[in-house]
């Protein structure tokens, strides 16, 4: 299955891309998605524990994702 | 009732704002608003670059603002966050609320932007005079808190 | 920091108010505006005429704005408050704050509405639209307090 | 001695006037100015202690009054 990850910010700028396609087993949580972006060059800034939301809501680290899906990393959040 | 919120990549027209919130059944108006600052723990601030997760930033500010007009029945609220490059004093954010009572137009104001500051996925990355930027992160330790209770 | 006060017999200039608190040093705008309602008690009302004591609301709004500075260490606050025959929707009283921080600009704008009502020597006669007006007493209770508190 | 009575809104009605001199004996009170009131035609619409301020600050009912003294009987405030 394949789910997209989208990075912002600071996050963005240490992967080196704001949107990835990652393909990964089935059986996958929000927990896998980050372990694997923490698994990549650059991934090490990412906090083990960062906020995500899958497909524009908010989520637990382990709410299960499906193909399609589309999990955002978010970074501490500065709006206002 | 009457709420409206966007994410604008233009000045905010506080005027406009004002003149959407207004009517005849209420008594009390009350506007907020976000300004971009020059000092920021103690760096001269030269501009702000605001961005979001835009699809997202706007159900979540939709979804602040219905929140908001359940709970306090506010008759009108607007609220428009905006993005991109802003220069000192540019508003970033306007929330209008206007109420038959002073006292819920307030509390309803205060918890639009308390709201937006929690969990409105946009960032700021902030420009100094020395030519430096650096990502704002003024809700770290909230953030850190969201996180570590989702686990 | 500035503070200024004014009674006035004329329309209230919400945008100037806003020029007036706005700039580069402060993060957070409140602005409160009270206006002439529609439906008071249950009485549609047509109009409002606003008198005053006016040397000594004058100088009670100029002392609640020292107050008000003093205490939440606001950078700008300009109130104003009308008098004379308001229309529904005219804008009676515009409060406008300015400060780094967005609680103490909530704070403070609070602050100044509450000290308004609880003792600028101002009365309201309501005009209805069946013809009749009456002298508004909203504050009554806290008036039948405050005289006995000196006795 | 001599003071100015100042009347408002619905007390103003009450007593047909907005303005009052009054002649009053020494070792008056703002008591004794609220009663003198109270005891002329009309009067009676008014409480036995409403606030009051001489020369435009907020006074207590047994602070003294002087010759020349500006006493204004305050009905309820409706500011805002």
């Amino acid at each position: 299955m394949t789910v997209t990850a989208l990075l912002f910010a600071s996050y963005a700028e240490a992967l080196g891309s704001d949107r990835l396609e990652l393909t990964l087993a089935g059986n996958t949580t929000v927990r896998d998605v980050v372990d694997r972006l923490r698994a990549m060059p650059g991934g090490s800034s990412l906090p083990a524990a960062p906020l995500v939301a899958v497909n524009q809501t908010y989520a637990n680290a382990d709410q299960r994702v499906v193909s399609g899906d589309e999990v955002a990393i978010i970074p501490p959040v500065a709006g206002g | 009732m009457s709420v409206r919120t966007a994410i604008v990549r233009r000045a905010i027209d506080v005027s406009a704002l004002l003149s959407e919130v207004g009517d005849t059944a209420n008594g009390a108006t009350v506007i907020f608003l976000g300004h971009v600052r020059e000092m920021n723990d103690g760096r001269t601030v030269s501009g702000i670059e605001y961005s979001a997760y835009g699809e997202m930033a706007e159900r979540e500010l939709a979804a602040i603002a219905s929140e908001c007009a359940a709970h306090f029945g506010v008759a009108h609220l607007v609220a428009e966050h905006r993005l991109g490059a802003l220069e000192l004093g540019d508003v970033s954010i306007a929330i209008a609320v206007a109420h038959p009572h002073r006292a819920e137009a307030y509390e309803a104001s205060r918890f639009v932007i308390e709201e937006v500051k929690r969990r409105l996925p946009i960032w700021k990355r902030e420009g100094y005079v020395d030519g430096t930027s650096d990502w704002v992160n003024a809700a770290g330790i909230a953030h850190e808190q969201r996180a570590e209770e989702r686990q």
